[in-house]
């Protein structure tokens, strides 16, 4: 097993592959850039080495400060964590050159997947189903707009070599089709250095239901169940759960085959997950392949109880899967919620910041996996995702409860967030039916605003500390940097 | 005691009596409430109200305070104690008048230059926060004046990055220093 | 459903059944004592009832004012977590006259089961093996000296009425027997109100294994497994986990249905547990039931994913069972360790006085059910009891190895606790071969120092301390009374 | 700089140099390292050691600190500041010559009264803290010259709570105020 491994991310997932790591017995290496000076990721690691400016291409991104970072402390493997180099394969080939192990699939696998027109074209010879789409990317205005009358509108412009809904634009008319292209083409560009888009056929009250699969080196590959995405907004999802609300044994099994046949025909090796399109009918479609641990992988661990970042060290160290596929059962059921800085009564506005007060829900079935703390400043340069607010219960119902729980104890003062608003979500009527279409949001939730119901307790609250005496010192936003450290991230290491 | 409080545009006046060590009672919309509390931290309160005991999270903040209980966020200020400072702060930014962020952000793109005529919602400026890409339009037909920003600059809510002279305005170019 | 449910209890496992509570919709009353007026259950309850001093007699031992309490608030059930009143069947039978349900067994079952001699009897009519020894309580000394002859020395004085080692003496040879009757029918008295004790056959090298069974009150009964809740240092557990190394598949099934039939038997109802001594031949005994939530049920719920705290409530308001025998698995390793208030270089003196600094452990796979805060003074008049630590993981050794990172984690200053004790033990090589009989402790740990193999980093922490700058006010014990409150009391009362 | 800092009956010498703004050096057993700490809250400190960072919780107590590091803790005193201070108080607890509970406790029974001859290892008082009985026996044979307690006090250690005189010792009793 290694002895050290360099995590090449930031934020709460960089935290999550840490205390994986303290769990083997594997000192880690954190990296940070010059804005990350006081992060929580730079805080925990047991060594931390400083790469670079503030503008991810020059620290996060920048492949050869990373790989000279590993060299110089002497990591022999690399946790790319999600987002960032998490899917660059020209990266996971520097690691190989390097002699240092990336802990993800080969780089041909990443290239592969990584350009979805390759994988559309690979999952069709392979035998998964495929949304109907053009399988090349290609600028030139007009051939798109011919594909896009072959497919027929709406049609979906998605960004060839990224994820996460960025490059991404539904485009309802030929009009819009030109204006959707370029801004898909830069935000593309910008976020994955790769301005390629594609069209695809857009499936109206699509489901995204995805797979997880994990695949050894050693020829084993098992999936672990599904995970239901489709809550999202600007196509990013904001809660997943598992299991699906649309998803029944029988088709389970057929997806969860598919996600093993798509791994199989690509050469797969570690965690990796296989999204899927799901339409009204039952009948699924292969959307694209994340080479990469998942945001939201907590989920699975939840009900399946399998540490999946364990599982990666192991497999990435060449070691067998000790699981087969009869092996894994799922229980109970867990959902995510996905805390971001980010304002939901304003257009889900980022909003960067000072973490004035901070406090973080706790009991029996709650995780919450966070990357920042009280004091911290949260930057404007990378994605704003704080935490990731989990919990796992006996059945849906009690696992509503459960989030409705942990999210009216969630408190964060100083930047806004979505708890209000994932609360009024994971209470509504449509989610408890699981009414849960990628067009949820639109549908029930087209514009939201906070519902104040305790405005006069909040007055009486007012009045009472004003009575209350002087608080020490108010950690306001020009207050004096305070820096409490988490305790989780006591280190491991002695002299 | 008579307190004006304020959230957002809705008066919260509370008459507030047999104020104690840690207790009052209070009257709001005609409803009697009985208040007990006790600091249990900088910024926690448990406060009993009618019986009934809640934590309750308060931070100050500006002119006012932010107030978190049951899961949901007050923003509340004291109009006694605003009247004494500066006010109309938050008027300004209402009406997207003015090519200005709505958050902290860098600036990507700026597809205007001075002297170029506009045309309402017409995108001039593309910032980018937390890898969201946001577009800013002209506000109504005119004339860029002034562009005060730079691609890659950090910006903040409440700079003006393009200065445009509406059409149908008389007279000379306001603003845009040019800098 | 109950829409106001009384806690007759304090500490940590009042804080879970308010969670539980919290989770279900229902609202909680709370019960303190004079020195209770700032703890934890007391300002994490919707409504908090002063119920008398410090003296647990005149206050949570006290019936009459608990009832009053829950007749004044209008609560329609009391839960009674265990300890105190928990075990009493006086207690039951009032709640029923006045019209309160008890979550717990009828009075008539915790009356049977309570005599530990009537409850012998009962298990020898239904079949259940129990430990040679007296079936009745007695007192004089004679007669008792003469039933140890009978039985053979070593014997074990047992209080009738008690439970968790309290007036429970090992008596070697017949010289120490008059000494430890006295002394442990006074403990008993004090204890339990009740002096009876009663003589048993001692076990050598026996370890300590329970069941834990659920009985509604539609006649369904299903058992969740066993417990290993050998670790224990003066006759009280201090580390349990589930499974047993010394229980396999065919062991656990009997195990399981003599639990079952004893609950049978009984005619009992709601959650309970059969505790059993497990020979080093695998023959196990009938040791006594707690008819009660026990300390250690989280175990349980981390392994078989079900609440047991819910399930409880659902049970006393009358709903049926809706898990049969095969729909409940066991999956992954479960270990809890009990932080106590108490110095375990030093004998496990009680430990009490101010909490000066806290800090708990977090992360995947971790529970920390707590009844304590930053700033609390632990009083001296209750169990010594702080929090459970629990962590849950896929095997046995990765639980091993994610307990040994939560004790780390745990920083307790200002009392005693036996974080680096338990980090120890767990970490020990007969821990884990899994050698884990009652003998434990004695055996492997009869005196326990810490090791201190920082102290040249503490060195360097001192100097670094004193010239990073003056703290803002370290709470020290003589310092002003802080009362954080940890967040996870928000209440969800609305007005 | 020389520090001589003491943990229990450890010597534990550092040598500091190279002190500026948040680092040091220091050697210890002829070995060096390379500090750098920052405050991270009122009692915790990131402390780095030869490029390996460690967050360590301190806390000021009587005249030394605790400092809580890798999931253990230590009680440490900067012998030159306790030079300044009392000495010697600890040394008194050591020897178990006196009837005292060995932590905070409430008296449940006494089993003796002023005047009774007690022999060593005789039970005088039995006390209870959380639950669990003490027995507090005579130290030595003599005789019971004064019970300064009463049964439900609440005592602490350090308070003798029976005095008893040697019997091989001459004189009159000592102590015991009868109270």
């Amino acid at each position: 097993m290694f002895k050290k491994i360099l995590i090449a991310n930031r934020g709460e997932i960089a935290l999550r592959v840490m205390a994986a790591c303290r769990e083997m017995g594997i000192a880690t290496v954190g990296v940070y850039s010059e804005v990350d000076k006081s992060a929580l990721h730079t805080r925990t690691a047991d060594e931390a080495v400083f790469i670079g400016a503030s503008e991810p291409a020059e620290s996060y991104l920048n492949v050869e400060r990373i790989i000279d970072a590993a060299k110089q402390t002497g990591a022999e493997a690399i946790h790319p964590g999600y987002g960032f180099l998490a899917e660059n394969a020209d990266f996971a080939r520097a690691c190989q050159d390097n002699g240092i192990v990336f802990i993800g699939p080969p780089a041909k696998v990443i290239r592969d997947f990584g350009n979805k027109t390759v994988a559309r074209k690979m999952m069709v010879d392979g035998g998964v189903p495929v949304v109907p789409g053009m399988t090349e990317s290609n600028l030139d205005a007009k051939r798109v707009a011919a594909h896009a009358e072959e497919i027929g509108y709406p049609v979906l412009v998605k960004a060839a070599a990224g994820g996460g809904g960025k490059g991404m634009r539904i485009v309802n008319a030929p009009s819009e089709l030109a204006a959707a292209l370029e801004s898909a083409a830069s935000e593309a560009k910008a976020a994955f250095g790769d301005g390629s888009v594609y069209l695809e056929k857009y499936i109206t009250n699509p489901r995204h239901v995805e797979i997880q699969v994990l695949a050894d080196t050693h020829g084993n590959i098992i999936h672990l169940f599904e995970r239901e995405c489709s809550i999202q907004r600007r196509h990013q999802k904001i809660i997943e759960e598992t299991p699906s609300t649309a998803v029944n044994d029988e088709l389970r099994q057929k997806m969860g085959e598919a996600a093993v046949q798509a791994a199989a025909t690509a050469g797969y090796v570690n965690a990796g997950t296989v999204e899927f399109i799901l339409d009204e009918d039952g009948c699924f479609y292969f959307l694209e392949a994340n080479t990469r641990l998942q945001v939201e992988h907590p989920i699975t661990e939840m009900i399946t109880g399998i540490d999946l970042v364990r599982r990666q060290i192991e497999i990435a160290a060449g070691l067998p899967l000790d699981l087969k596929q009869e092996d894994v059962t799922a229980r109970g059921h867990a959902i995510e919620c996905r805390i971001y800085a980010e304002d939901p009564a304003n257009d889900f506005f980022p909003s960067p910041g000072k973490i004035v007060c901070l406090k973080e829900p706790t009991g029996p079935g709650i995780r919450n996996d966070c990357g920042v703390y009280q004091g911290f400043t949260v930057p404007v340069e990378y994605d704003p995702i704080l935490s990731k607010l989990v919990v796992h219960a006996e059945n849906r119902e009690a696992a509503i409860e459960r989030m409705k729980k942990a999210l009216a104890d969630y408190v964060v003062i100083g930047i806004k967030t979505p708890t209000q608003f994932l609360a009024d979500i994971i209470d509504s009527q449509p989610f408890r039916e699981g009414n849960t279409l990628t067009s949820f949001i639109d549908t029930y939730f087209p514009s939201w605003e906070p519902t104040l119901p305790d405005k006069d307790l909040a007055a009486l609250a007012f009045i009472a500390d004003g009575m209350a005496g002087k608080r020490v010192a108010d950690a306001v936003a020009e207050g004096p940097a305070e820096i409490p450290l988490p305790w989780q991230t006591l280190g491991h290491w002695r002299l | 005691m008579e307190y004006k409080l304020k959230m957002d545009d809705i008066d919260l006046p509370v008459d507030v009596n047999d104020v104690d060590d840690g207790s009052f009672t209070a009257v709001m919309d005609d409803q009697e409430y009985r208040v007990e509390f006790v600091r249990t931290s900088d910024n926690t309160l448990l406060m009993t109200v009618n019986g009934r005991q809640m934590p309750v999270v308060v931070v100050d903040k500006d002119d006012g305070k932010t107030i978190c209980l049951n899961g949901c966020s007050y923003e509340l200020v004291d109009e006694d104690a605003l009247a004494q400072s500066v006010t109309g702060r938050k008027s300004a930014r209402k009406m997207p008048l003015e090519v200005t962020p709505p958050m902290p952000a860098v600036v990507v793109k700026i597809n205007v230059s001075t002297g170029d005529a506009v045309t309402e919602g017409q995108p001039v400026v593309v910032v980018s926060a937390m890898k969201m890409e946001t577009t800013l339009y002209a506000p109504f037909d005119g004339v860029v004046t002034g562009v005060n920003t730079a691609e890659g600059d950090k910006v903040m809510p409440g700079d003006i990055l393009v200065d445009i002279q509406k059409t149908d305005e008389a007279g000379t170019p306001q603003g845009g220093d040019n800098e």
